[in-house]
């Protein structure tokens, strides 16, 4: 629908309102950022529809066009809820070359594009599926196993809510800031954030074993007289070792680069034996 | 299971799919959403929230990280569920159908990704060119892939996967059932497994350990480690020296 | 509630006050000690006791930091019990009478120390003499202005209050009851928001989250959490790089 | 009663038993450090007449006596329990002075004295009023609620107790080191002292709403047959969330600058109105 | 106790002292593994168990550091243990006899030290000539008188020590069980305080206050606090900026 | 057994086989350190007994082989469970020496064994004795009271695997990096293992006295018609108050160098008294 902006050659947008229209064109075409991905370039394709309309402005000649259109077919991968930083620094980059800054060079432009993707990635991949992600769906899953249905619910809004936040408020940072906010987010800060996230990513999961996963053993034995549970005996060295145990026996199996579709179709015939022959259940 | 029932579910799978692909991904294809949403079509809500919230920590940790392939949720939450359902199980026999085609999914994924990898060289000659129309075509051929790759699979199984899958969950003595049991309580490990294997990071990996005894000892849940460890993180993080570029190595520090 | 009754609650409270001035600030106007002492004087201690420890609650965090007038917890205590008692009603009711009462108080005590700035003048002469006798009358005559400010309408409310008060409370219908609980329950909010307010640090406030969620989720007590909060604020103190004067920034770490 | 120990022109204070009793006076004299309270200049009559043997001592003659008390007429705000290590130091540099040290004119003395005061104030607000005060209130106001006299009882004395320590110790420390005091706090330490008394105040706040703070809903809703109480529901995800809601609304308002005695008022007519419909209670 | 079980008793004991210096110090003398070796000895290996358990705890801080000689479990658990089989008696009686016991042995074990510094002196001589042989002997010598200073004591108070022992637990009234049980109940605390003086460290004490507040306030266990310390313990030494040879000042972070 | 295997004059050891044989044979005399153990120069006799065999081989003379034997009669002293790498280092300098090596006189070798012994003896003690010991101590006295078996066999057990893997693994690595060892293990480092042990060990025992200690008072008070537990009372502020006041009062005896045996002693008395008085109990 704003295909036709591209009207004027290299018209720099100077005016507020047109610089917000373009900052919710970027937010908006960056939904479909994974629509063309592939294993050869990932999502390459999605970041050029991204910026087509800002190449099609400031380059009417399609010598040039073509040039940009290919710069862009480059390897491209980020976390796809914070491709908006990217994405509006980026755009922001081009206009300034437009207005004449002549040391954005292609060169620049894309580096400054490439040395964002990875860290953002990284906090992106780490902050939502590792920390977000599994603190909702642990929540959620315990509501909707009790057959409530604002587990889904809850699930669902939560994310989009913090997706429309990250998205929108990426891509005005990004674009309003420019390079600046490169220089803002230092390495160190990006390592902090992430560090950040995995330990409250690894916390929480430790409290998801220690909650979530009901593993244990009907095995007794007798000592004396008695009859000792040898769950009780374990609940008292340590509550829900078993489930530690199998957590982490899976975990090191995945570091030993074990398939995670073997390693699930593996527990699941453990489990089916295991639980055949009474030794967990 | 209808043939209405079972085209209803497989479009709702691929279309699951498809939002992550062109709808900013939202997680729709996660075992909590499809779960509710195919049971509400075979007519068992109760049993979809049921299963789909089973299923959801068994793939608590299943991320596609840099593109990899994780067992696929969306095919194996909606087979389980569907087949469950028709089967008038409960969660853990859902997961002896939800396994497998969570597996079965995961190689038509990858078959889908790896076509796209070819059309992405026309998009380079259309590029050439600055035919932006070709590429955005061939943006939409690989969502079409994609479609297909979700929408075949799902509704062959639930056409074909419902009477066999019965038959076996009949001829099920109590010691079966119990093995089946026992694997439901046991598969969310992968779960956690993988999302350890995840936030790997050798240097922090003991608060893991902090954050187990805390939740085994105490009435803690996950939602108060997750306040306390955030607490604790910003706290530390907001009154942490700030870095002077000239001594990276003080970054090391939490 | 006699007129002696009246008068020696208002002694209490104005000689609490006093002790703030002349004494050393030995917080003998805190509704927790206020409370007791005007039950003995109404003849209830156990009343007494109840809603002062409630109100100390409420006002917890209530304190002068530079000389701001908090809402005044004396004579609110102080109202607050003895109608209470002299109605025969419990600690919710109380509060429907200690929180305007605090509230007039907060203006007398306002108008006191406004009046106290104008005497300063008068002290600066006397320095520029060097007559300390003068000086000296001058504090005192600051002490006894205050002493008014509290003595003289505690009375007046306890006198004059005490029947209209008590005409309200026979009045009052269940729903009504329900009301005053629920205002008593929620009252301490302020106090805790206060004291919140009071610690405020932005780069420090996480750290009301982690207290909240180990009191929440445990059986951890309020003095549990100070001794373990303690323990890690010496040890992390203790065992602080000793500061070098040319490194400031490091100051930031805790 | 120390009054006519000023006999001797400018004597300085050399035998221990003599500096003892200069440092007993000033912690009694402390006493009265408000007491002369006003909104001009705060405390300063009341540092003035701790100070005043000591100036009457050093100053016989009336002109230099009067420029001494004029100096002390400045503004003067601290925390009343913590004066005594400033009223320690400023006595002991006034001796110094008096012994001949040129170097501690009326400014230098000054600025100690005021350099002194405000992170005093600090460390002893937060200390007493953030932290010991809030925490011995909780514990005896528990006590005080189940009709247990040793409440009241227990504040008083332990309150008295730091008091006494405070003061006491405060001031001869402040005497005997004189200016060395002031170098031994370095801002940076009492900065960290301040932030450790946080850090303990915030985590007890955070205990007392959670445990202290009993705001909960009689609503209940109905779910197929079963009807399920929202507290419940509440309390699976966060148990107190309610408590900590209504705390964090009050501390809004209070850090928007709405007066206290408002947010008091308000408070109780809100309360008045949930618990009349039925909302809370 | 016959003649023929105090024998073995003390040689027990003399043997579990012996693996100290020449088996590499694995601890056998410890009462957790005394108390049931003494247990089966006698005849009761329940009563062993108990006994030795509830020692153990006592003794928990016990240790020799730079050669210090603290009380002497090893006679102390065999002496507590043989004796309350004997009498027919609980872990509570155990402890009259164990205590001083204890401290009979660690007389006896100062002497045999002492003895062995004189003998160093000849192999001072031996080994000016090269003489290994000798020097070996001279250790074997030391061993011995180690042997016997353990031996002997346990087999004599063995022998003599349990009918006297009796006669007085058979006198006992209520008054002097409670007494008893009181004394068994407070124990442990010796070993609680040696233990917290061996870990002496002015910077880090506090965390004594924070284990023992998560202890006494949760469920938290021994083990819990254990994971949960060394969780945290080796985060931040993980994450700790690396030293630089040049400030060492900062090896005071922890 | 190993006696006669010093058959060739400064027979340097170049072979892998010979070099693990000799870290085997270090690390079975090893077990020998304390043989000899007395009050004027602790394990020198042990220690010798370690050396013993490399000295033989490498000073045939008997004269230079006198001078060895007396070299290491001198104190030596440190946690029998670390023995490994000092031994390990010293035989490997010996090598290292005997390859002419120069710089590596008499005083070198020695400087080096003492600078170890006293590091090694802290770390060693403090996670053995001060962490890993009582840890173990604490749970398997808990399962020996309950009259349960796996209580001694699990503490022997677990400690023994400890001490073979410390010894085993300790030596080695002391031979084979030789000097390098001492290098790569700064007194920084040093310093943090054992305030790591510390810390840990500080927090068990502090459990241990919560959880392990039960000393409680029967006292009760009238207050109105009520009749009140002062053990309830006590409870209420703070849960084991007693067993935390006993564990600090015999803490701070130790720390006056009162002697254990003593504390020991007056404690059965003390615990008799209040006991009979019925104060505790
Ligand atoms: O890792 C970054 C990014 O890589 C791919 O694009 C996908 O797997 C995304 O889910 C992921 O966020
Ligand atoms: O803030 C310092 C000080 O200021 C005023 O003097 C009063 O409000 C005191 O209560 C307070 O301690
Ligand atoms: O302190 C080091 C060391 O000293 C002596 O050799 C003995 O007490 C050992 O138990 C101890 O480990």
């Amino acid at each position: 629908m704003t295909e036709n902006s591209s009207n004027t050659a290299t018209a720099v947008l100077e005016r507020p309102d047109e610089q917000n229209r373009e900052i919710r064109r970027l937010t908006i075409r960056g939904l479909l950022l994974q629509g063309g991905f592939n294993y050869e370039r990932f999502q390459n394709l999605g970041f050029w529809w991204m910026m087509r309309p800002t190449l099609d402005r400031l380059y009417p000649d399609p010598v040039d066009r073509a040039a940009a259109y290919q710069r862009h077919m480059v390897y491209f991968n980020t976390n796809p809820w914070v491709v908006g930083p990217i994405a509006g620094v980026t755009a922001s980059m081009e206009e300034q070359r437009a207005k004449g800054a002549t040391d954005l060079n292609d060169e620049a432009i894309n580096s400054v594009k490439v040395g964002l993707m990875a860290p953002l990635a990284g906090i992106g991949d780490s902050l939502i599926f590792g920390t977000i992600r599994p603190i909702l769906a642990a929540v959620c899953a315990g509501l909707a196993i009790d057959g409530n249905i604002a587990g889904p619910i809850i699930f669902f809004l939560a994310l989009l809510a913090i997706q429309v936040l990250m998205r929108v408020g990426g891509t005005a940072t990004g674009y309003r800031t420019g390079m600046q906010f490169f220089e803002k987010l230092s390495p160190a800060q990006i390592d902090q954030i992430k560090r950040g996230a995995t330990i409250v990513g690894l916390a929480v999961t430790g409290a998801l074993v220690a909650t979530m996963l009901k593993v244990t053993t009907p095995w007794t034995y007798t000592s004396g007289e008695q009859t000792i549970a040898l769950q009780d005996q374990l609940d008292l060295v340590l509550p829900a070792l078993l489930p530690l145990i199998a957590t982490l026996i899976v975990y090191s199996l995945i570091r030993r680069r074990v398939s995670p579709v073997w390693v699930l179709l593996g527990t699941l015939v453990v489990g089916l034996v295991l639980g055949y022959f009474g030794i967990l259940g | 299971m209808t043939l209405w029932q079972a085209f209803l579910i497989a479009l709702v799978v691929a279309l699951a799919y498809l939002a992550r692909r062109i709808l900013g991904d939202p997680q729709l294809e996660r075992p909590i959403i499809l779960g509710p949403a195919v049971g509400l079509i075979a007519g068992d809500l109760e049993t979809g929230l049921i299963v789909g919230g089973t299923l959801e920590l068994i793939f608590i940790g299943a991320a596609t990280f840099g593109g990899t392939a994780p067992p696929n949720v969306a095919i194996g939450a909606a087979v389980g569920t569907a087949l469950a359902i028709s089967a008038g199980q409960g969660a853990e026999t859902a997961l002896v159908a939800a396994v497998p085609a969570a597996v079965l999914g995961t190689f038509c994924e990858l078959f889908a990704k790896t076509v796209c990898s070819f059309l992405v060289h026309r998009a380079d000659a259309a590029a050439a060119q600055a035919r932006g129309r070709t590429i955005l075509g061939i943006i939409w051929i690989g969502n079409a892939i994609h479609f297909l790759a979700y929408f075949v699979p799902t509704f062959l199984v639930l056409q074909f996967g419902a009477n066999a899958l019965e038959g076996v969950l009949n001829a099920l003595s109590d010691d079966v059932q119990n093995a089946l049991n026992t694997s439901a309580a046991l598969l969310p490990a992968v779960g956690f497994g993988i999302l350890l294997s995840v936030l790997y990071n050798k240097a922090l990996f003991p608060v893991f350990f902090a954050g187990f005894a805390v939740a085994a000892f105490t009435d803690f849940t996950v939602i108060g480690v997750a306040i306390i460890a955030t607490a604790l993180v910003v706290t530390i993080l907001r009154n942490r020296t700030p870095q002077t570029p000239s001594s990276p190595q003080s970054s090391a520090l939490i």
